[in-house]
Order: structure tokens, then sequence, then C-alpha cells
């Protein structure tokens, strides 16, 4: 039987992906660019049985599928630059009490309400700094529509396995421009589920590192009773303020993330086998870079792509060892350099680096690269 | 015969944080009564509170239990009664807590009239941090942040309450010890969104600054103030200056949140 | 055709243009085989203002998303056309609105016109479908996607009601084209 | 009836002195001894329970 194919604007995939990984419980609050993702959740969710709401603000939304979450639910959350600072207190909250959840944020201008339909990269810092304290951080960074499925299944998968909240942020022009999708059959895709406990409930502790850096997740309404609070916490879930329990959880927490990133980490090298210009880029920049790659090998440049598709954790040890063979980075984004900063810090001096940065609303287009790969060539 | 709340509260957690004479165990002991006469079960009862001193009660309660960010109890609440509308949904905090920061979220719960129930202990004042006023202090009174006298009215809860939609509000007060289960399991029995608001005293912080000389005196000013709804149907104007109602203010059947939903599950499956 | 084709159909908010965009990329995607990526630049006003849907066609892979030189270009207002004409490539097609757009823009390209909108009003007998009437004489004029194709297209977005009402809008539209290009 | 003598049990680690089972007490069976309550005369006692409902601390068990 042929697969399903259908041609579908970003957002309209990122909900599909997300019915595909199995969630069940959406909370939202309205903001352009990413309402598609909500609209779609909302017809879909009811016809399996799941819940949709649309609660009175962004804080309430990320508030809600926490609390979804903690019955067991897979959940999911969209929203764009000004909601995503809303979140952040409890985008925090879900990091401490190690809540599985994903958010799904268009990036649009900014700062403040910026350009709420022009496209931007500018949330990328916020995604691992925007929340107060030490915490783990994934962001994944689409760059078509069939990826921006796929990422969200990998987005749940994500924080299922490590208990942790997870962002998907595509840039406004790969949310809302469509592309043919090919949907995989159910199977297809790798779907993890969160583990269970395998203790008796009253033997069970929530945050229990006996099981390794990813203690089982009880659910509420279940045999097992456990507390949850945004407070520093013990193994039992009970608020802390000792010095060596808050120490370890604490590291504990970001080690989650930190010690498996050859686990999370992925990209796409594109001409990086003999390239001494390389691009790195992500999301819909990437595909303008591609173009000018294609370009600059046609006028017997040497040039490359390295596509970042996860951004956090960022790929340092990729980078780092490219930047060891090309000459030179060029690091096209739609805000005043914010990849760049960290390709600068992995590249240590080895090879220069050389932003494009544009936030206008407008995107960076093929020519402004090629013509920065002929530059520095 | 002695109650015994031991048989709900989570073994090792006692004593308490709260301060001498605060009012917040009364109102504990009271929902342990509200929930034993109900017999709630524990793993399908969750007991979601904000941040603040009675934000802390669920850490004591052997249920599923969630002590969430200032203000958010309620949003955090609606998401578990949401994905799981068989559990009993109980939110407890004060009054900063769940009429400044979580002002929002109170009364979209109360408007949605999802079907949980909210303990509001209401001391008038930001515990916590030391006594800064609250959107719940009277005006006049002092705070730490109104040592000149409070500029600010305060909120009425219990008629934010019912103007934002809650089909059930009630309200107590520390000092009215048996009431308070009484009123807690009416409203947890109620089918929608019911609130319960108990006066309550912060010594600490309230009292010290506002010229109350002990717990006992702000305990029988509590006895003072409070007339039962019924009684006041008789009393005069006059006779009611500086009282406040007690008991069930409000009661109405509307249809709830998560039973409206069901009925868009079936819609949307057909 | 291994190049990439760039279409872009303009005109005011409301027009109906972006489902002419997305119909257009979908008859290349879905229906002939081919690859298609429809974007469109939207402004906080959900109806009025300069509106633009664009579509790239390719037989291999399409990175960049927008359009860097468009190969044909749909303007069914003034504003439109001032506005989104500047990137027309040479040797591109333009088509207008003959009773809207009145003054041309410059340049080394082919213009076609007829009355678009008054097609659709007078002789399909509903203005709605003007998008339609458009993309027929864009499916003509531009020879991207089959005829059959896009017609599939029309119909699988368009309530069972309305499906006579758009397959007589667009076989007058890449009829009048044709017409109006000779 | 048979009056049984009421058993007062005060559980010190959690009282924490706040006067109320001493003043709400009808039949002033409490007292304060240093910061903790303790039972003065517990013959007076009519086991109306009201020190153990009022007792913020769940410090007070009366059978």
């Amino acid at each position: 039987m042929a697969k399903k194919v259908a041609f579908l604007q970003g957002n309209e995939a990122a909900a599909q992906g997300a019915l595909y990984a199995g969630c069940t419980f959406f909370g939202g609050y309205p903001i352009t660019p990413s309402t598609e993702v909500a609209e779609v959740m909302s017809v879909e969710l009811p016809k399996i049985g799941g819940k949709f709401i649309q609660m009175e603000d962004e804080i309430g939304a990320m508030a809600s599928v926490i609390g979804a979450s903690l019955t067991g639910a897979k959940v999911l959350t969209a929203t764009s630059g000004p909601g995503l600072s809303l979140k952040q207190e409890l985008i925090g909250y879900a990091c401490i009490a190690e809540t599985p959840c994903v958010i799904v944020n268009v990036m649009r201008g900014g700062p403040s309400t910026g350009m709420p339909t022009g496209p931007s990269q500018s949330d990328v810092m916020c995604a691992k700094w925007g929340t107060h304290g030490d915490h783990p951080a994934i962001c994944l960074t689409p760059a078509s529509v069939q990826e921006l499925f796929e990422e969200t299944v990998r987005a749940f998968n994500l924080a299922e396995k490590y208990r942790t909240p997870v962002m998907v942020m595509p840039d406004e022009i790969v949310a809302h421009m469509r592309e043919r999708i090919v949907f995989p059959e159910p199977g297809e895709l790798e779907v993890i589920n969160r583990t269970a406990p395998s203790v008796s409930p009253a033997e069970y502790k929530p945050y229990d590192t006996s099981f390794g850096d990813v203690p089982p997740l009880a659910a509420f309404g279940s045999d097992y009773r456990f507390h949850v609070t945004g407070l520093n916490k013990g193994q039992d879930g009970f608020p802390t303020t000792k010095a060596a329990w808050v120490q370890a959880e604490e590291e504990r927490q970001v080690r989650k993330v930190e010690a498996n990133v050859d686990d999370i980490v992925t990209f796409e090298e594109y001409e990086l086998a003999d390239a001494e210009v390389a691009v790195i880029a992500y999301g819909s920049t990437s595909r303008s870079a591609r173009f000018a790659v294609n370009e600059a090998r046609k006028q017997g440049i040497k040039a490359g792509l390295f596509r970042i598709k996860t951004f956090w954790p960022f790929p340092d040890k990729q980078i780092a060892a490219l930047a060891g063979k090309v000459k030179a980075f060029i690091t096209p984004e739609m805000n005043l350099g914010m990849c760049t900063g960290e390709v600068k810090r992995c590249a240590e001096g080895k090879a220069s680096v050389h932003g494009i940065f544009r936030v206008d609303g407008e995107p960076i287009n093929p020519g402004q690269i090629l013509e920065k790969i002929k530059e520095v060539k | 015969m002695s109650f015994d709340y031991d048989k709900y509260i989570r073994p090792g957690k006692l004593p308490h944080i709260w301060c001498p004479g605060c009012g917040h165990g009364i109102v504990m002991k009271g929902l342990i009564r509200a929930i034993d006469t109900l017999g709630l079960q524990k793993n399908n009862t969750a007991i979601v509170s904000g941040i603040g001193c009675a934000s802390r009660l669920p850490g004591y309660m052997d249920f599923c239990t969630l002590h969430t960010a200032h203000g958010r109890a309620a949003a955090f609440a609606t998401g578990v009664k949401m994905a799981k509308p068989e559990m009993n949904v109980i939110l407890v905090g004060g009054d900063g807590d769940g009429t400044a920061i979580g002002g929002n979220h109170f009364i979209h719960a109360c408007r949605r009239n999802i079907d949980m129930t909210y303990i509001i202990m209401n001391n008038n004042i930001y515990g916590m941090t030391g006594g800064q006023f609250s959107p719940c202090t009277p005006t006049g009174a002092k705070a730490s942040t109104t040592v000149y006298g409070n500029p600010d009215p305060a909120f009425d809860v219990a008629k934010l309450a019912i103007g934002a939609g809650a089909t059930f509000v009630a309200r107590g007060t520390a000092y009215h010890a048996t009431q308070i289960d009484k009123l807690i399991a009416e409203a947890i029995q109620h089918k929608g969104f019911s609130v319960v608001e108990i006066l309550d005293d912060c010594p600490t912080t309230y009292g010290r600054r506002n010229k109350f000389k002990s717990v006992i005196e702000m305990m029988n000013r509590l006895k003072d103030i409070a007339v039962p709804v019924k009684a006041a149907e008789k009393m005069t104007a006059e006779q009611l200056e500086g009282k406040i109602l007690t008991g069930v203010l409000y009661k109405e059947e509307r249809p709830n949140y998560t039973d409206e939903y069901a009925k868009v599950i079936e819609r949307a499956k057909k | 055709m291994s190049q990439r084709y760039e279409i872009r159909f303009s005109g005011a908010g409301g027009q109906g243009l972006i489902l002419a965009g997305v119909i257009m990329a979908e008859a290349a995607s879905i229906y002939d085989g081919k690859q298609a990526v429809q974007s469109q630049s939207y402004g906080p006003e959900a109806r009025g203002g300069a509106s633009k849907s664009e579509v790239i066609v390719s037989d291999s892979m399409i990175d960049y998303p927008k359009a860097t030189v468009v190969d044909a270009l749909l303007a069914l207002t003034q504003e439109a056309c001032d506005k989104y004409s500047h990137d027309l490539k040479e040797g591109g097609v333009l088509l207008v609105d003959s009773d809207l757009v009145t003054k041309l823009p410059q340049g080394n390209f082919k213009t076609v016109s007829f009355p678009i909108i008054n097609t659709a009003k007078n002789e399909v007998g509903r203005e709605i479908v003007a998008n339609i009437v458009a993309l027929g004489a864009m499916v003509a004029l531009t020879g991207v996607v089959s005829k059959e194709g896009a017609e599939k297209a029309v119909l699988a977005r368009v309530p069972e009601a309305f499906m006579e009402l758009n397959k007589k809008a667009f076989q007058l539209g890449y009829e009048k084209a044709i017409a109006a290009k000779a | 009836m048979e009056k049984t003598p009421a058993n007062i049990e005060i559980i010190e680690k959690y009282c924490k002195g706040c006067h109320i089972c001493v003043e709400f007490c009808p039949t002033k069976v409490l007292e304060m001894k240093g910061f903790v309550a303790s039972v003065k005369n517990l013959e007076a006692c009519i086991k109306c329970m009201q020190c153990e409902l009022r007792c913020p601390d769940f410090a007070i068990k009366v059978s």
C-alpha cells in the first residue's frame, strides 16, 4: 500500500508529529505564528479521546501541560517568542520537577512583541538560558516540513527518555511554508514511552537515582502516590536544603543531557569532505546555505554545509573537529550572532568565523551567503 | 474519640513549618476530616498548591501532591483534572498566591466551572516573604510595604469567585473549626468549581503590625466578625457593619468543564 | 526541467491567492510527482493590503523556499503589481487583471492581461472564484504543472457543491490566458 | 452513664506553644508549661474536644 502523502504546512506537520508520538494532551494560548499547531490539535485530539484546552494565558498553558504530564500523558504546547518568555517560569519548573513535555516554539522577531509575522531565529539562546538556574536544555531546529514532523516525534522521545522539557524551534518560514510530506507508517519511526516504576508503591521515590540518572516516573491517579515540588528536592521528592543533596540533584539534572550528547545531538554534513569554507546554519537559513554552497561549488569554490539539527546541546565536538579542517566558518542566522558566538567558542581560533546577521523580518537569501563565501575563501 | 489525622499525613513530616498560632494547621485538619467523611481515595485524589505558607500544605498530605509555582496551582490542577477527570482535585493556597499572581488562573477556573475545590486561606498578608500587603489586606492596615497604612481596597474573595462563575462559594474562619470540614466536604461534593475561603490569622506578620496582642485576640476577632448567612438575613445594615458573612454563600448547578469536554469528544468521534 | 521555477501570486488579502498558490504547489508535488514549496507573506490584516503567495517548483530538492528571481507573476491589483514585480526574471511572464492593473511595469518580460475578476463575476457567475480563474491562467502560461494535475488539485480542495463552478472558472482562465497570449 | 476519665496526650515535639488550647478550653484543663501545653486539671475535662480540634499543630489527642 502506498504511504499517505499530504501537502502540509510546517505547523500542521508538527501537530501531526505529536499525534504520531502519542500525544494526548495539548494546552495552549493563541500566538502568531504558531496558532495552526493548536488548531490542528483542537480538531484531532478529541477524535482519539485526547484533551485540548485553550488556557487563559501562556503561563497557564505551560502549567496545564505539566499537570497533565504528571498523570502520565504525553503533552504538547505551542508558542512563539513573547509566549516563550512567559513560559520560562514553568519551563524551569518542568526541568527541576523532571516532567516530560514538548514545546513547539515558532521563532518570530523580537524582543517583546517584535514582528509577529516575520521570521527570526532569535529565540535559540532563550531555549537554553531563558529560565533561571542551571538546568538541562534540548532544542531541535528542523528545516523542512517533513523534518518538523519527524523532529517533533523525536522531541517527544527525548522528553520521555530524559524526563525533561524539549523544545522544537522552527523559524516562521519553516513553520508556515507548505511542502509534501510522506507520513511514516505506525512503527516506522521509533516512539519512546516513559519508564514506569518497577518497585512497589511503598518503595517508590520519584527521583530515585539507584535507577540511574533518569529515575522512573509514576503517574498521578495510578497506584503510586508521590510529591512534586519546584523546590530543590531530595530523591523522595520532598524539599530539602541539605547541601550535598541539592548539589547532587542539580548536577544530575544537567548531566542527564550532557552525558548523553551523542544520543541527542544530530546534524547533517553536506559537501564537507574537501571543504575549505564551511557554512554552519540551521532552520530555513540552512536551505539558503545549501543553495549557496551548490552555487559556490559550480564556481569551483570548495564550500560545504554543516547543518545543525539539534541546537541544544550544541554540536561542540563536531564543530571543533571541523575547525581543524576548514579555513573559515560562515554563520548566517536571523539574529545578531547567537549561533555565531557558539561557533567561535567551539572553533577556539582554529578557523575564522564570519557571521551574516539579519533581523529585518526577511530571510537570509542564498546570494548573501554566496557573496560571503567568495569573500572569505 | 480522638480523630486519627495520622492516617492521612505522611509519616515523619510533622511538625509543620507554620508559626505558632497560625490557623493553616486548623484548616488542614478540617480538610482531612472532610476527606475522611467523603471517603476519598488517596491514590485518586490530587492536592495542588502554589507558593506561600498555605501552599506547603500538600507536602504533609499522603495523597498525589503537587506543589507548583507561585499563583499557578489552578492552572496545573486544570491540566491534572482534564487529563484524568476521574480524579478528585483539591487546590489549597493563600490569598496573595490565589488572588494576585494567580488571579487570572483563579477567575478562569471559576469561569470554566471545572470540577475542583479551591481552599483559600486568607490571612490578609504575604506571610512567607515577611508580611507584605496582599490584595486581601484591609485598607489602612499595616504591612511591611504599607507602613503608613494600606491605601488599596481589598478583594472580597467570595464575591470575586461568584462574579467569575464559580458555582459553589463558601466562607468559614479558622476560629469556627467545626464548620471548616463541613464546608469543605460540601464543596468537594459539589459538581463544578467550588471555592472555600477560610478567614485565617497570621500572628507573626499581620497580627504583630496591626496591634493584635495575641493569637487569641486574632482568633476572637474572627469569632466576632463572622455572621452566618442565615443570621444575617435578620440583621440590619447597621448591625452588619464590619461583619463578614460565613457559610455557603452561593450555589448553582451549571455544566462543568470536563463533562462538557466529554461531549466534545463524542461529537469529534462521530 | 531540473531548474527551479518560481511563481508568485499577488493581489489583495482576501482574494484567495494563498489558496491558488497552495493548489498550484499541490498539483506539482502530489499529482505531478515534482517537488514544490509554497510560502506566503503574512501581514497583520486578514483582508486588504498587498498579499503574496509564492510557489517554487523543481524536479529536484528545493533548498531556498522563497523566490529569488520570479519566473511568473500574477498581479490582481495595481498595488501588488507595483510592489512585487521588481524581481521578475528577464523573459518571465506577468499576468495582470486588465481592468485593475493599468500601469504596467517596464522590463524584458511577456505581459499577458485579461479581465480576470470580471470573468469570474460575469462569465462564471461568482467573483469569489477569481483566484481559480487566475490559477487556470497561470497553469496555461507557465506550463510548469499539467492541466490535469492542476484540475485534480482544484477539485480536491473545493466542497462538492462548488465543483462545477470551480471547474468552469479554471477552464475559462486557462482558455483566456492562451487567447490573450497569442 | 459512667464517666470514663479522659486521656489527653500532648505531643510536645509538635506543640509550638500558641496558647489556643489553653484559652479555648471551657473548663480550663490545660496550662502552658514553659513553651508547651500541659495538662493541669484532668478531672475537669468534659471531653468536648475543643483543644484537639483547634490545635493547629496536631499536638493534642483526647480520648
